[in-house]
């Protein structure tokens, strides 16, 4: 079975070490949150300029002039603190979080990824992405292994514009986990119930299957 | 406006000399922070054919939405500009030109430009099309690209609190973009929930001193929230 | 130490890790603001053939001057060095090294290390001698100079007030170079007068976020003063 | 009469208009600060990260963490802000400060300065005098017009190491004031009692002299 997003979540979580301090992006990674491990402490931080977001606000609490990055409102974490955009990219890009988990369209075989932009139909903008995979050593993507229409998303070359080039070593899709190394995708665990073929087969980049690919265990 | 007071006391006067074909850099992240006032006087201005330099373009009809209604605006420059309709629809008609910035570059050039640096380098962007026409270079090992920074005629900033000097301090996350914003303008023009009593900020916790602001103006602010989120 | 509580009970166990050769990016300007006992701490030591970079060398017996004695520097990152003797004697020795950096350009150079920017422009130094083989680039018809950024293994920093998890602010003109000095260490390590209880420290009023900071312990401190002038 | 320390810094202050925000280099200029003109309100920039300084404390008041670019004792005035090195030359690079005022041991007809180092001599940096003769616009140079062996300091060329190029256009001696434009001196004005004659005698590079020199009241 292709993991649920809590499952996602949940596999991330792992990666998360007692002191982190972790960026976590729009969508799946927000929920990474709701899975730290016990006796654990991580600090989350926010590129709109906020180091230690707390929970959703109550009613009570709501306050304009505290969001996040993905503009909704929150709190703060006792040891927060909050600094202009500069500061945090300052952060963000001198190497100083710890673990980054975004989403993607698109990761290949070199580390690329794009997760931006999709020409002549979709043109937001990168918004901190760009910064996020640059200036990060420990990045996790996210993402469904291939489209609704069974298209891969992990390609031997990216095929949409690119947000970064050559960052990316880590990627967590619905199906497996795998390391990006010397231009293949390693097979490193699949997701309960997953075969290695079906994993491969909707592999587009070259990818290297260890004699042993563990099963997860939720 | 005398010594060093630099209160205005009419948004007429707070933005006078905008002209047509001025760049405008604007605080603010999404709805956050945003110097809804000076943006709307702005409008009421007409002033057409505008660089806006700010992270967002705001939402149809609040922030800087507005001053597409009437194509005030002739080109963005933004990280993310994913909350706008009529954007979008001005931008694919060629109405609207936008030159999308990685959010920490933009940042970045904006505290670059006004602290006399003309340009960096970074490694955000390098291997995309945000690297373009840029110069690429290697340091230990690595590439990254030449970034210029940016300035502007005006800077509009929205803050907290400020005392008459143009000292200010900013609430929260609505911080962001604004002490960058603010000295980057030629003229920066900051307004404000409330003006205390000289004396009443602590000189070590002030975020803009009042070195870069040159005109000053207490208003009365929406703060419409964008994504309303709450636990139960 | 787990979790956020960066706090060490010791000087010894506070720069672990130095080892000669190093670099060690120091905050301070003159005598104020300077870290006294990770210095102290340092020329216990004995660590040799150090790279240090800071604003000042301290004075004669106190601040890094201290380090002067037994010969532990090789070379000195500096803006201004003339309250010395002995680094003086040495220097025209060629016993020590000095790298004569613009003030305003050795703050931006530990900025910019600290926050991923590996060089940037400026037209301080420029056609000066500061200038001698570095990269000259005309922006706007200005020329400026290209200035790598400068990181250490350690940073020692002179806080005023932190709390557990790092949060640091300084106490007035004591500020200086140690913000940016805090973010440019691969080890940072802050020694303060006080270390307050969590949630003392206003979360916008923080002058170094926990982020930067590795290490961070409590101390006393002489706070000698350099230029006593008083009015009568 | 070659003008006092104190009639430089009289006829310095007269540059001063209110509002301005003026740093004032170690010496001579740091005296122009006692003549501000009645009702005229400046702010004194401190390099080290001090906007608003104070006159020098009382005995009560002295305080270490609390001094100015030449590492004095001081106070604050109300409306002051304290701040980092980097924010501190982010003002002076990027040409915040209104007018900057500093010694020099040379000028030349090319507006460039020396004033940090004599080789073999004089090792002792350049401080913070790099950043404001490159970021001001509106630099006041002040200095002897000759050296006590009568030799002259405004060249054609320094003979020294440089601290900036092209960057002084107006500077202070004990004997005139002087405009530097297009590659000559400009008499602009001259000390009570010093004749054009002596002037242009202690001065080196190309001086250009308007037929009317006005002699400096007091």
């Amino acid at each position: 079975m292709a993991l649920t997003r809590e499952q996602i979540a949940i596999r991330v979580a792992r990666e998360l070490q007692d002191g982190f301090y972790v960026n976590l992006g729009i969508g799946i990674p927000t929920l990474v949150a709701n899975y730290v491990p016990e006796g654990m402490e991580v600090m989350l931080q926010s590129e709109n300029g906020l180091l230690g977001m707390g929970q959703f606000p109550t009613e009570d609490e709501i306050d304009a002039d505290m969001i996040n990055a993905g503009k909704q409102t929150v709190t703060t974490v006792t040891g927060a603190s909050i600094f202009s955009s500069a500061e945090s990219f300052a952060m963000i890009r001198g190497g100083h979080v710890d673990l980054t988990v975004l989403g993607a369209f698109e990761v290949d075989t070199s580390g690329n990824i794009a997760s931006y932009m999709i020409p002549g139909k979709l043109i937001k903008g990168m918004g901190g992405a760009m910064d996020l995979v640059a200036g990060a050593d420990n990045i996790i993507v996210t993402m469904t292994h291939a489209s609704k229409h069974g298209e891969s998303k992990l390609l031997t070359k990216c095929s949409l514009p690119l947000t970064g080039a050559g960052c990316i070593k880590k990627v967590l899709t619905d199906l497996a986990y795998i390391e990006i190394e010397d231009g293949a995708f390693i097979l490193k665990e699949r997701a309960p119930g997953v075969s290695v073929e079906e994993i491969v087969s909707k592999t587009e980049g070259k990818m290297i299957v260890p004699d042993h690919v563990p099963e997860m265990v939720f | 406006m005398s010594g060093f007071n630099k209160v205005v006391n009419s948004y007429e006067e707070a933005m006078a000399g905008l002209k047509d074909g001025m760049t405008v850099i604007a605080g603010g992240f999404g709805l956050c922070g945003i110097p809804e006032n000076l943006i709307a006087q702005v409008k009421k201005m007409g002033t057409k054919d505008l660089t806006i330099v700010s992270n967002n373009c705001g939402v149809d009809g609040f922030g800087l939405g507005v001053l597409l209604e009437d194509r005030q605006v002739k080109k963005m420059v933004s990280s993310y500009v994913g909350e706008n309709a009529l954007f979008m629809k001005q931008l694919l008609a060629g109405e609207l030109e936008v030159e999308l910035t990685p959010q920490g570059t933009l940042a970045e050039k904006m505290r670059a430009g006004g602290a006399g640096i003309p340009a960096f380098y970074t490694a955000t962007g390098y291997g995309t099309p945000v690297a373009e026409g840029k110069d690429v270079r290697e340091f230990n090992g690595r590439n990254y690209i030449l970034e210029e920074s940016i300035t502007g005629d005006f800077a509009i900033v929205k803050g907290w609190k400020a005392d008459k000097f143009g000292n200010v301090v900013y609430r929260h996350t609505a911080q962001n973009f604004n002490p960058m914003a603010a000295t980057a303008g030629k003229i920066t023009v900051v307004e404000v929930e409330e003006i205390v009593e000289p004396g009443e900020l602590d000189p070590a916790h002030i975020h803009t001193p009042g070195i870069y602001v040159d005109r000053l103006i207490v208003g009365t602010f929406e703060k419409r929230i964008e994504q309303r989120t709450v636990r139960t």
